[in-house]
């Protein structure tokens, strides 16, 4: 079974088409990577899967069930989350409050439930913790450098406990020693069963993690497979890495 | 030994009443001369470019820009100086056409066949800001702002230039067009302090790397001493070095 | 059916007079993120200079504009740098409102203590008489606002859209720090751009004060009216504005000849919330919409 | 510390309780129950401008809708008092949340334009509407204790005022304390994200918009049925919602006692200017000057003020000297 | 408490100076009429003092504003009975203030004279202790006008009618007086509009008023809208035989305002610069000397205020605040008749005055009083030349 099927996506901004009919399947339960060049649409991929902007047609199906035109918020209860290519956090927030926004809640029992309870915090201090920004918990986001902020982003998606996180450039201005840190940390949550689709420009990230590669060129995937038959494939070669 | 065009010195930086973020920070350019600029997230990077851009006024230390203290002066006077900057992250202007984003890279410049000819040069350099020239910037994918924010830096050609993480979001490609641009100006004779998380990359380039850390350099040399140094690979680096 | 003709022909000058009022505010709104509340008193404000300079030298009210438009530039300049640019970036917008609404008052303030609190009027002889076609009689006064609107609205819009200094300044709202970069002094172009924004009030102001008597007071009623003109019209389009406060111009005239006046002033926010409705971001403008 | 964060708002409360007793006349009692009716409307305006930044200068359409709701029920259905005001406090949070759809549609400086806005339509709506609300003429509300001299009548409202705020306090204390609360911060600092994380931004802003829309609701009912005339163009007055936002700004949109305490501080100090300087305009410069000042020199509100400055970002010392260690050495 | 009813008075307020208290819409909406009947106020507690003041008590007037708000109005007079413990209070300007002021008043068992409330709902909410010290309510401003026109012969008896007002209780009332007596002389109401204050644009009122050339133009109005009808209805061409306004052509600024289109224009007027009642011309006179200025008809309205009262203290013979003094000066109100600068007045039990505004026209830019016969300074120029 599929975790995520889309079926002939499209969105067109005025005249630019940005995802042409793609029709992508993800490996349930693998770090699915998504590469291509700049403009490919990779991003407006991701919007379209989160419900961010509505398609002009084709479907979006999540573990079989369809999702297409759900709201953004339905989407991430059904256990889709995601991370910005642009991070984004709230800024005058603490650290410890930006995880606590993820918490489901779903029933009005459970919106109305305090905010400080104590399962929550030790579950929202866990994720600190695998991220290695515990110390920052009563910092507002806005002081943490780019880096921090990039680790708080990862940390509230996967505090909404996802089956399926989907993330924009984790690697993009993130000091190459915290990029190995994100990438154990990703396999780790691969490991407990979580799928992954990665965008990433860092090829050697990519290459080292992934399980399956999926390679968007204007708006549509033009090839796939695992990494290392994806390097030698001559279309990717010419539409992505230049040479 | 060529001529010094950019020198920092013992510069203390901070923002607001905090603490400062630069305590002490020495680094020096040379006319056909790259420097490299590597560190944690949040280590000071970015603030020891806007001081020296003008955007910042130190606290106390000197900032000599061809042989003048220019500490203090606003960004307009050193960009007379021959001095341009490209800021981290995204920083096109939203709102306005792809067109008028580039012209204003020309702000300062006034003789308009200069800068059709400029213009002529960077839409060739970057096919996206030909394509999009009457698109909202704002609306272009990261990596095509990205390209438009270089393109936007070309128009001026200046002396010492300044690129805190040009690669940031860009495909393989597109980064070693900029790569190449920047071995380019290299060759004219231009000063170029570059900061970059794509650490190995920029060190095979650069003439002089410097590892920025706590607000201070700590080392600096040869760029290809730096990258094959085993212990600064660990924690500055990402992975083991390639060999 | 006449009549009908005739509500048209005044709801199209009339808008052109709302047109003219608001297109500073479209400008701080639109282009410069600053909820203007103070606009219509600095109208009022301009009003009362008009009249002053009528009064002491008996002068055709538009002959103040020498005086009034680079005085209000020169305010606008001094607001812009002395107070809104103190205001903390990420809550513009709340913060925004009550520093113009705290100068609106200052302003009413005052106005009632050195003027007093009685109406005040600038009458012209020519502001009484109208030109007829037909049935349709068509009043100088308002023939003369929608002239002076257009003419502002095409010095703006050509300042705005056109101009380096427009560039500049848009650029600098947009990111500051790369507008610096490129060369442009943000300080003084905000400041400039808050300057053109009161220039066009000085404007606005004495074209009121021909038509209608005024006092300390008088700004309130117009808040609404303008806000909901450029709501309609889309934040940041000059062009949208104007077309929105033509359209409102002749809704409100229709509304007023066929059914009340109650009814008509209430068009004004029927349309708001029904541009909302239908299309936030305003019908023939508006912000980018955010990319995630 | 811990004694003076309990005890402070015991000893506060214990006084206001007991403050119509120990004033020493009847014309500080009123004052006194104005000044709470005030704040019991900024802290119900805190509960969406504070939590979500949605800054609505619209709120006085609530204030009027409730009173002039409270006034009709009791002057043409004859229900009683109490019945009048629940009811009609419903009937304009039913009204808030229809409203409230179209209106979060906006954000920023266009919500605020659109609650001003709604103050004026309401406005023309009463005024209009002549054979129900009784126009421009305005509509008498006969008093619910007819058997108390005007003093007395002055205690009775002060003590349902203190109790409205109270209810107001509790549940700004609870909704910041709730997930729901999580949810609206989140939405203040960026919506777009919220959504993401699950957050449904739009019925949470409805939902916010109409529970502060209900006490506000309460507040004007309990003002009609107190003050007995109603007159569309008073209660329908954007001076009146300035009031609620300048009265929580001043003291802190992030903290609960924050608009109490500009209520506090603003409505006397309105009444002294009045006095000092009302024989002509320049009180109003004067307030307008106070507004600007504050705007400008304690943007984050009186309490922020007091209690806590941001440090700025601090580099941890000790890690990252271990970690050169290891390269210099 | 010390304001407790019945609280036994201290002895202080026995002597010292009489306190008045007075609470006016000096900024706002108002202002313009507020200032004016302030004027009044000082003017006559100015001559008083002149005189000895009152019962042999210098006289001081304590102003509060209210900024055109009932809420302030309200807590204006609370405090100036409680806490200023003032002898007596005056009223505040316009119907809107005038209820919430008086029911304050009325709870303290103070005498409310007022000098604006005119409108018909003001007396219809049974207070006990308010007046209206002027010679008519908003209804029956124009009554000698309907009486004139009414009796004009069939042909030249306007036969249309049109009527604006703004919609305000009194400056309506003032219209739909009028309206209410001419409809049932069978003149025909062929537009009857009413528009908020909110309204800024005069043009299609006039446009709909031109579309049914009426004889007869009636505003219901203040100031502001005045001057905007009378220039629309001049851009439009509007020329009816008569028009009428109320408030705006009784103040000073008017004809500067509409230029020549004054000329001929008729509205009710509660006093005469010219009259010769009690005290008329000195009070002129004075208040010339203190503002520099001419009185008009709000100072004039004030100051019949201070001469009412002025009147019932020494026929009663107290000044404090006790209910029983309070009681006595309540009854002289009720049954004397008191000589005044706008003519002799006198109230029925709902405190309304039981007289009548004269009707004044510009008449070669001059304002003439031009009915009734008795008063008539000028005579009706009907019908109006053209503007
Ligand atoms: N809201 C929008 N309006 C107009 N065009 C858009 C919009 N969003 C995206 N586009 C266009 O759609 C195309 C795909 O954009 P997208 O952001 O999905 O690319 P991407 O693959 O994420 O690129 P990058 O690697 O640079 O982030 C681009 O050409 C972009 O200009
Ligand atoms: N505008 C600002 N206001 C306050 N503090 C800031 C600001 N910008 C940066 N800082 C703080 O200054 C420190 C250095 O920031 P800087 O941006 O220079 O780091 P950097 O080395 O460029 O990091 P990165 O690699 O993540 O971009 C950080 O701790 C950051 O939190
Ligand atoms: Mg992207
Ligand atoms: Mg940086």
């Amino acid at each position: 079974m599929s975790s995520l099927r889309t079926e002939g996506l499209t969105k067109a901004f005025g005249g630019v088409l940005a995802v042409d009919a793609a029709t992508v399947e993800l490996q349930d339960g693998k770090i699915n990577a998504l590469i291509g060049p700049n403009g490919s649409g990779k991003t407006t991929f991701f919007n379209l899967i989160t419900g961010m902007i509505k398609p002009d047609s084709g479907r979006v199906l999540y573990r079989e069930r369809e999702i297409t035109r759900h709201s953004p918020h339905r989407i991430a209860h059904a256990g889709i989350g995601r991370t910005f290519q642009l991070c984004r956090v709230f800024p005058r927030l603490t650290v410890l409050e930006n995880l606590l926004v993820a918490v489901r809640r779903t029933r009005l029992r459970e919106l109305l439930a305090g905010l400080h309870d104590k399962g929550e915090i030790e579950r929202a201090r866990h994720w600190l913790r695998r991220m290695g920004i515990e110390h920052l918990e009563d910092a507002e986001a806005r002081d943490l450098s780019y880096g921090q902020q990039k680790l708080l982003e990862l940390a509230a998606a996967l505090m909404a406990e996802p089956d399926l996180v989907l993330l924009d450039e984790p690697a993009g201005g993130v000091n190459p020693a915290l990029i190995d840190r994100i990438v154990s940390l990703v396999r780790d949550l691969n490991a407990e069963g979580r799928t992954f689709l990665v965008v990433e420009h860092n090829m050697d990230m990519v290459m080292s993690m992934c399980d399956h590669v999926i390679v968007f060129d204007r708006g549509a995937p033009i090839a796939e497979g695992p990494p290392s038959q994806v390097r030698e494939d001559p279309r990717v070669l010419e539409a992505y890495l230049g040479v | 030994m060529s001529e010094v065009l950019l020198t920092l010195e013992d510069v203390v930086a901070g923002y607001g009443r905090a603490a400062p973020v630069l305590r002490g920070l020495t680094v020096t350019v040379r006319a056909g001369e790259v420097v490299c600029l590597v560190g944690p997230n949040g280590s000071g990077k970015s603030t020891a470019l806007k001081v020296a851009s003008g955007l910042l006024a130190p606290r106390s230390g000197r900032v000599v820009l061809a042989g003048r203290d220019v500490a203090g002066l606003s960004p307009q006077r050193l960009l007379g100086l021959g001095l341009a900057h490209v800021l981290q992250g995204h920083s096109v202007f939203r709102e306005m056409t792809v067109a008028e984003n580039v012209r204003l890279g020309g702000f300062s410049v006034r003789d308009p066949a200069k800068l059709n000819a400029r213009i002529e040069a960077v839409k060739e350099l970057f096919p996206v800001v030909a394509e999009r020239w009457g698109s909202m910037a704002g609306l272009l994918s990261g990596g095509q702002q990205k390209q438009v924010e270089f393109a936007r830096a070309l128009m001026l050609e200046p002396s010492v230039l300044l690129l805190d993480e040009p690669s940031m979001g860009l495909d393989p490609r597109n980064t070693q067009v900029v790569f190449d641009q920047i071995d380019l100006m290299r060759r004219t004779g231009v000063a170029v302090l570059l900061v970059e998380q794509n650490a190995r990359r920029a060190l095979e380039m650069a003439d002089v790397g410097c590892v920025l850390d706590l607000g201070r350099v700590h080392i600096s040399g040869p760029a290809r001493d730096l990258a094959a140094d085993p212990r600064l690979g660990r924690l500055y680096l990402g992975g083991a070095p390639a060999t | 059916m006449s009549l009908l003709l005739q509500g048209l022909a005044l709801g199209v000058l009339t808008g052109g007079l709302y047109a003219l009022l608001a297109s500073g505010l479209s400008l701080y709104f639109g282009v410069m993120r600053v909820v203007m509340v103070a606009h219509p008193a600095f109208l009022f404000l301009a009003a009362y200079l008009t009249y002053t300079v009528h009064t002491a030298l008996g002068v055709d009210p538009f002959l103040a504009l020498p005086i009034t438009v680079p005085l209000f530039f020169v305010l606008g300049v001094a607001v812009q740098r002395l107070l809104v640019a103190r205001l903390a970036p990420e809550n513009l917008a709340m913060m925004s409102v009550l520093l113009t609404f705290g100068i609106a008052l200052t302003i009413e303030g005052l106005l009632g203590t050195f003027y007093t609190g009685s109406y005040k009027s600038v009458s012209m002889e020519y502001a009484t008489k109208s030109l007829t076609i037909g049935d349709v009689h068509l009043p100088y006064d308002k023939i003369i606002a929608f002239g002076v609107a257009g003419l502002t609205l095409a010095v703006l819009f050509a300042v705005l859209v056109k101009s380096r200094f427009g560039q500049a300044l848009r650029a600098t709202i947009q990111h500051r720090e790369a507008a610096r970069l490129v060369g442009i002094q943000t300080e003084r172009v905000a400041g400039y751009g808050f300057g053109v924004g009161l220039a066009t009030a000085a404007v606005g102001g004495t074209v009121l004060a021909l038509i209608t008597p005024f006092f300390p007071a008088s700004h309130w009623v117009w808040i609404g009216k303008l806000m909901a003109i450029i709501v309609v019209g889309g934040l940041g389009s000059v062009v949208g504005a104007a077309l929105a406060a033509i359209l409102l111009g002749v809704v409100e005239g229709l509304v007023l000849v066929t059914v009340d006046a109650t009814w008509a002033t209430m068009m004004f926010y029927v349309f708001l919330f029904l541009t909302l409705l239908a299309r936030p971001q305003g019908f023939f403008g508006g912000r980018l919409a955010h990319r995630f | 510390m811990r004694i003076a964060s309990r005890g402070l708002p015991l000893l506060v409360a214990a006084l206001a309780i007991a403050y119509p007793w120990l004033a020493p006349n009847y014309y500080l009692v009123y004052a006194g129950a104005l000044t709470i009716m005030y704040a019991a409307m900024s802290t119900s305006w805190n509960l969406l401008g504070g939590f979500t930044g949605y800054v609505s200068l619209g709120h006085s359409a609530f204030f009027g809708l409730g009173a002039y709701g409270t006034g009709l029920l009791v002057i043409n259905l004859g229900v009683p008092w109490v019945v009048a005001l629940l009811v009609s406090a419903l009937l304009v949070t039913l009204f808030a949340v229809g409203v409230g759809i179209a209106a979060v549609r906006v954000r920023g400086a266009s919500f605020v334009i659109v609650s001003i806005a709604l103050v004026s339509m309401m406005n023309l709506v009463v005024q209009g509407w002549r054979s129900l609300t009784g126009g421009s003429t305005g509509l008498q509300v006969p008093s619910p204790f007819p058997d108390l001299h005007r003093g007395q009548t002055h205690m009775v409202f002060f003590y349902l005022f203190l109790a409205l705020l109270g209810l107001a306090l509790l549940t700004w204390w609870y909704v910041s304390r709730s997930r729901f609360g999580a949810g609206l911060r989140a939405i203040r600092e960026d919506e777009d994200k919220a959504e993401s994380l699950g957050v449904p931004t739009g019925v949470y802003k409805v939902a916010a918009f109409a529970l502060s829309a209900l006490f506000v609701a309460l507040a004007g009912g309990l003002y009609a049925l107190w003050f007995g005339s109603l007159d569309p163009i008073f209660v329908f007055s954007i001076l009146i919602s300035s009031y609620m936002v300048l009265m929580s700004l001043l003291g802190g949109v992030r903290h609960l006692y924050g608009p109490l305490l500009g209520a506090l501080i603003v409505a006397p100090a309105g009444e002294y200017f009045l006095i000092a300087l009302g024989e002509t305009q320049i009180h109003l410069t004067a307030t307008g000057v106070v507004l600007v000042l504050v705007v400008l020199f304690m943007p984050e509100g009186i309490i922020a003020r007091l209690t806590r400055k941001r440090a700025g970002p601090s580099i941890p010392d000790q890690s990252a000297d271990q970690r050169l260690q290891g390269v210099v050495s | 408490k010390t304001d407790e009813p019945g609280a036994a008075q201290s002895p202080g307020q026995q002597q010292g100076p009489v306190k008045i208290g007075i609470s006016l819409p000096l900024t706002g909406d108002f202002s313009e009429p507020g200032k004016g009947i302030q004027e009044g106020y000082q003017v006559w507690a100015d001559q008083v003092n002149a005189k000895g003041g009152l019962l042999g008590r210098k006289v001081e007037l304590i102003f509060r504003d209210d900024a055109s708000d009932p809420n302030r109005v309200s807590s204006d007079y609370e405090s100036l009975i409680t806490q200023d413990k003032v002898n007596l209070v005056f009223g505040p300007f316009s119907s809107r203030l005038v209820i919430p002021a008086a029911k304050v008043a009325e709870s303290y068992n103070m005498l409310f004279v007022e000098p604006a409330g005119a409108a018909k709902e003001v007396f219809e909410q049974g207070f006990k202790r308010l007046f209206y010290a002027a010679p008519a309510i908003a209804g029956d401003h124009y009554n000698y006008l309907a009486d004139y026109l009414t009796k004009l012969p069939a042909d030249q008896r306007p036969k249309t009618a049109a009527y604006a007002s703004l919609d305000d209780p009194f400056a309506q009332g003032t219209a739909y007086g009028l309206r209410d007596k001419l409809a049932a002389a069978g003149i025909k109401t062929v537009v009857d509009e009413v528009y908020p204050p909110e309204t800024t644009d005069f043009a299609p009122i006039a446009a709909k008023i031109a579309a049914a050339k009426p004889d007869l133009v009636v505003g219901g109005t203040q100031f502001e809208d005045s001057v905007g009808l009378v220039r629309a209805l001049q851009e439009l061409k509007v020329q009816p035989k008569m028009a009428a306004f109320s408030t705006g052509p009784t103040l000073a600024e008017f004809p500067s305002a509409v230029k020549g289109a004054a000329e001929h224009i008729v509205s009710p007027v509660g006093w005469s610069a010219t009259s010769t009642f009690t005290g008329n011309q000195e009070m002129i006179k004075r208040y010339k000397e203190m503002f520099n200025g001419d009185a008009n008809e709000d100072a004039a309205n004030g100051y019949t205020v201070g001469q009412v009262v002025e009147a019932a203290v020494n026929a009663a013979k107290c000044v404090d605040p006790t209910k029983e003094c309070q009681d006595k000066l309540t009854e002289q109100l009720r049954q004397a008749t008191f000589d005044t600068i706008v003519g002799p007045l006198s109230f029925d039990d709902k405190g309304r005055p039981e007289q009548a505004h004269m009707i004044q026209q510009y008449v070669n830019g001059k304002v003439e009083i031009v009915l009734p016969e008795q008063a008539k300074t000028a005579g009706l120029v009907y019908p109006k030349k053209p503007w």
